[in-house]
């Protein structure tokens, strides 16, 4: 049992810090003195940036070689993404493209999918969104309702809503849920495509959260025209397609170690500065806390790490370490309120934007309710709820759902 | 034994919702975080109108001579609807002016709402600290009260002060070689400052106040008519908070009701159902600590330092509870800057750190307790 | 808004106050010097005594005049109550008998029942035991399994099995919730019977808890012979009639007032001698939360007397009042021990046996997630959950269960 | 990095859950409670065949030179089955006479289980205690160590130490002129009482230690190494709870499984299914700390004091959540006599309550992040 790498392990941490010593120079500088404050202008450096980095082989680390990755293991990437930040540089800007879509593609699209996309996406040219969750499909992400009608040309209309969508405001393509045969089941009707985002008909809006900021977007489409190739994984096999891409998710997750920038030490930071307050044991018992759970999810993310190495893909279980990463720093967000006054509330605070952050953060990505419920069952083996929702054709449980409202 | 409303209490609460009703108190709310303050509708003529400002204040100088509990029925309406009626300020101090022989000449203008006075929250002393404290700019150590000199004048800070900004008299507590003294200083007296100050939540208007040898009437208020005002405060926004955490929980209820997930309404589920009988639950228990709170200033005033804090302690704690249920239950729309429930988010986090904080006000309750138990 | 008793009242209070100062010299003593040991002696002790206060008026305060209780309305019940503590004395040994039981034989029973069992009660000649719970039938009490069987003659046969029953090991009769009719679903096939505990074929075994007290006792009933005249409220009527006693439950709890012995003052008074814990802030934080909650049951035991004086029937929320109480005092246990240290937990410290008592008391009269559905569901109104067991005949329910299982 | 059990430590897992298993010790457990300890079976010679007494000694000494996490490993079997075996006083105890020259002699008879040792637990100073201190009889105040004197004789009180009745060695920290030395006492030596106490959970052997004036071998470890006990003997407790919440978990998913009511299985209602998914939230927490204190106290030892004291902190807390939660799944009965639940949960209430208690490990932990974030 140790944290240190193997003598390979350190060879590439070597190099892969020397890469970034000699041109870590180039990096956008996002904050601190001569920090871009343009959105525009951020997008395009750290599009750049990303492309250096894939030049290099630091970005897409575990894709395979063919698709213009390093083919290596997943402890490359977390000494890869630790080396990044060793540097204080920025890392990629298509962390979900990259992270979660590329892989996806590569497991069910199609080879002419792969070659006209993942380069392209590798090398931050062209960025991608992830168009999953709808106003009425959060938790329960089957009941997807946007559409998709095939033409009898062959090619597809889109229409309908997605929700919750990062980077949709400066993406090329996304990868989109869509519900193809509503005469089926829920699960059965669905297929995956790829939507540019710059098609007619598409439309995006910032959607603003608690802070003012509009962290996510909301995407229309309006009759869109997509030709056939745009389907991923084939028709009818869209649940199976988001599966996979809801499995990266969680390796993305279990490999975030203390995850999100919400560590102990920045909390502890905040408070050691107010002598009445270090001295408290109340705040020493919170921080005690909070910290300790903290603390542990750094592990978790090592002991996944050693998993992931053997082979094993992380289960639904992963998903617990976000519950306890948010549920901490919401609780770290409170003593830090509560030790500095109103002044953390500030616009200007950093803490503020974290307390109106975090709890949209609890619902991103499904709620911490249908986590658990999915951990007791998958985990566990505990008895699934009873579903009402089963076997029966989507279009008659949308009028059945209406009646009983 | 009645612990029912009366009549005149039920009238006294349904004009306060009936006159709230005609602004878009909620609505302003969220604007006002985008533009400024200044955008917020003008509801002290409202409150004139209803004769809130005089609720406190005897007959004899124009007021309702009411008691604190109507006083509570009216700041939980304004709590229902995010209201920015400057009352939580207004409210103790006309309770400290109407204490003191002093405060007379004062007290009919604020009775009509021709004025309006704002009080600057003064904690009196505890097991821990032994001294009267105010609220610090920043940070947890406690504050000292302003000074005042052997000349009648004032001299020092006193942060967030509720509705400060605007207000035409400050009334105050401060110190006289060690002992409390309460005084009254008008608006534009020499060295008196107000810096306007917004944090978080547009519908509250805070004041950091400098006192720099101000002149000031100086009243005659005893030390207990002084410490319950910070009482009186304290119950006042324990009674706004309970107001906000009703319509948390009836918006979250119908929501619940009518979002279907897998198939089912999503408050069926235990999760959500559970979680909202929690806020029902802190409700109710918030709603029994206003009657404590209200009955014990006269009832029993030896409990009322008890009640008020106990009663602040719950609901604060029943609004951040709820205000996150409101998010939670609405799932990622609840996060949204549309949503209404990040508004009652706000309220929470800035409450519960003004006038003493509600850990103040807790730690407070085990004081009361502690010193009887050791008696 | 006021909590002075009104010229009436502060008679009525005189007159307790004046017997119980005349007559308290009779009253047994239970703790401190002098105090009854012998669990037998204690018994007939407060048998005696309960048959003074009854004489006096001061049980059944709220009967009816014509069963021997005095038509008085629940203030004058409380005002009892209080005058009972504040001289320091037991109050009635039977509290289930004539605060539940009793109430529920008068709105359901025949006039012989009335006549023979309800003086008895209250005068304590004759406690009374609740045989509702089961092993199988806790918290979905409507799942007995205890059947009572027709006879040809009219007669009934009685077999199975209660548990978490309280005095049934002194007690003369019990009221007993049985299945008559398995082949109708599960809420109408039970009816009600008055059993004696001393008919042969029942047995009483103390069923120890945490502490290693029999606080409780299991019932077995093998084959009792039961006349027809021992049904009450009608056969195929036992939902309704164990409703009527849960809600005298209700009632009950709500007059309980901070209830329980678990009131903030006692557990400021075990913190208090230590000096370091009463200037820690972390302990009177803890201790603020606690007290704060207790108190607000005592004020909402006063509302509720409030409304059952306009003649309101308290609904499910007065269960929350339990969950409180409940709640509380396990951090109060927590918080005490902590500040004491293993010393708390010695044998012979009361909170080593109030930290043992009340994980049990969480699941008393059905666990504080069920109480929490029916307040959802019965006053906040929001939608039950699905259930598989409506309409479906228990023999059936049984064996599916099983086969689940 | 490679945080997976080699192959040696999965098998003496196993072992040890194979030795175990010999015993029924939940059922021990209960009888004690009725009967008195005496009647718990002897686990020390099965601990001395496995080798475990002389786990931390190295081989030199005739131990086996293991680490930490070896150690922490057996102690998570003993967890899981309420096993009372003596390791917590032992095995802290060997380290410090293993850091110490004068401690060689002691160790043979140590290591091969002929003599049991127990550690006098002792706590180093941080922010708020600035001085070292142990466990007090009673109530919140630390106590004073016990002082060593010029002439080697140590006076003092010790309470509640673990394992300490029937120990052939003593092992501790006094003060010698202000300044932390190790010492080591023998049963029967001259002013040495061991008073014999039993608090709630009878696998638990406790000794409250008065040493007056006791002739000792005073130790020549470091004040590193003397404090490095205190915090192997938190990791150690901490593992041990790691394993009796495994039980607990085990134990109520089963039941939660089988047990119908209003017709579905419990386990299948969220109040049920979230409440346990929670045990295995804590579970995974509090696991992925044992790997941080056991990587650390070789790996990092400059860490070893944050990662074990939070490793104590979070695995406390899992216990207490898990063995309430195991005695709520199982409705009435989990809270009956015969039921395993409450012995779980005797276990949860008293080890809390050992060692620092597990919130003094918890402001440890924000000790160290504290002083961390100010240098």
């Amino acid at each position: 049992m140790d944290l240190d790498d193997t003598p390979d392990q350190a060879a590439y941490r070597a190099q892969v810090r020397a890469w970034l010593d000699q041109n870590k120079g180039s990096a956008p500088v996002l904050q601190g003195e001569g920090a871009l404050t343009d959105e525009d202008e951020i997008v395009a450096a750290r599009r750049a940036w990303q492309g250096k980095l894939a030049e290099a082989g630091l970005a897409g680390v575990t894709w395979p070689k063919e698709f213009g990755g390093q083919g290596l293991g997943p402890i490359e990437q977390v000494i890869c993404n630790q080396e990044i930040a060793r540097a204080k540089v920025p890392g990629i800007l298509d962390a979900i493209g990259v992270g979660m879509l590329g892989p996806t593609i590569i497991a069910h699209g199609a080879d002419e999918q792969k070659t006209r996309y993942l380069g392209a996406m590798l090398h931050g040219d062209e960025v991608w969104c992830q168009l999953f969750s709808e106003p009425a499909a959060g938790s329960d992400l089957a009941a997807v309702q946007t559409r998709a009608r095939r033409q009898d040309d062959g090619t597809w209309r889109l229409s309908g809503q997605k929700v919750w969508t990062t980077n949709a405001q400066f993406a090329s393509y996304g990868l989109l849920l869509a519900r193809t045969d509503a005469d089926v089941p829920k699960h059965k009707g669905m297929t995956m495509f790829i939507v540019p985002m710059d098609a007619e008909g598409v439309t995006v809006r910032g959607l603003r959260q608690i802070s003012g900021e509009a962290e996510f977007n909301e995407v229309f489409f309006d009759d869109v025209a997509l030709d056939d190739g745009a389907v991923v994984g084939g028709v009818g096999n869209g649940w199976g397609t988001a599966l996979t891409t809801l499995m990266y998710e969680r390796v993305t997750i279990g490999l975030g170690g203390e995850g999100m920038g919400y560590n102990s030490t920045r909390f502890a930071g905040a408070i050691a500065g107010d002598e009445a307050a270090r001295r408290d044991p109340e705040v020493r018992h919170q921080l005690g806390e909070i910290a300790s759970e903290l603390l542990a999810v750094r592990f978790t993310g090592y002991r996944t790490l050693t998993a992931l190495q053997k082979g094993q893909i992380p289960g639904p279980e992963a998903g617990l370490a976000k519950v306890t990463i948010v549920n901490g720093a919401i609780r770290a967000g409170d003593l830090i309120a509560d030790v500095l006054g109103p002044d953390a509330l500030d616009e200007d605070s950093d803490w503020a934007y974290m307390i109106s952050f975090l709890p949209g953060l609890k619902s991103a990505g499904g709620t911490e309710e249908i986590l658990r419920n999915t951990v007791g069952e998958r985990v566990l083996g505990l008895p699934p709820e009873p579903r009402l929702d089963k076997g029966i054709p989507f279009s008659e449980l949308r009028s059945k759902e209406g009646a009983a409202a | 034994m009645n612990l029912a409303l009366s009549d005149e209490q039920v009238f006294l609460r349904e004009a306060a919702r009936g006159a709230l009703s005609r602004f878009k108190t909620v609505e302003a709310a969220r604007e006002a975080l985008d533009s400024d303050q200044s955008a917020l509708p003008d509801l002290w003529p409202m409150a004139t109108e209803a004769g809130w400002p005089g609720l406190l204040i005897d007959d004899a100088h124009g007021g309702a001579g009411l008691d604190v509990f109507d006083a509570m029925l009216v700041l939980g309406e304004c709590g229902r609807v995010l209201a920015g009626v400057p009352l939580l300020g207004h409210l103790p101090a006309t309770a400290i002016l109407g204490s003191a022989s002093a405060g007379g000449d004062l007290l009919a203008p604020l009775a009509s709402g021709e004025k309006r006075a704002a009080y600057l929250p003064a904690e009196p002393p505890g097991e821990i600290e032994s001294g009267w404290t105010c609220d610090p700019a920043r940070g947890l150590a406690r504050a000292e009260l302003p000074t005042v000199g052997a000349d009648g004048t004032v001299s020092g800070h006193v942060a967030f002060v509720p509705d400060a900004p605007g207000a035409d008299v400050l009334v105050g507590v401060g110190l006289e070689d060690g002992s409390p003294v309460g005084f009254a200083v008008e608006s534009g007296a020499a060295g008196l400052e107000v810096e306007d100050v917004m944090r978080y939540d547009a519908t509250r208007r805070l004041g950091h106040v400098t006192l720099s040898a101000t002149p000031a009437t100086v009243l005659d208020a005893s030390a207990d008519d002084l410490a319950s005002a910070w009482y009186l405060a304290q119950a006042l926004i324990a009674a706004e908070s309970i107001g906000s955490v009703e319509t948390a929980l009836d918006v979250s209820v119908a929501y619940a009701k009518e979002r279907h997930t897998f198939g089912r309404a999503i408050g069926s589920y235990q999760a959500v159902k559970h979680s909202l009988t929690e806020v029902l639950r802190q409700l109710d228990n918030g709603r029994s600590l206003l009657y404590y709170a209200g009955w014990a200033r006269n009832g029993s005033p030896g409990e009322f330092p008890l009640a008020a804090s106990a009663a602040r302690s719950v609901s604060s704690r029943a609004l951040d509870y709820a205000a996150r249920a409101m998010i939670s239950v609405h799932g990622g729309i609840g996060a949204t800057w549309e949503h209404d429930a990040p508004l009652y988010f706000r309220r929470a986090q800035l409450s519960r750190r003004l006038l003493g904080g509600s850990s103040g006000a807790t730690d407070r309750v085990a004081g009361e307790l502690l010193a009887g138990a050791s008696a």
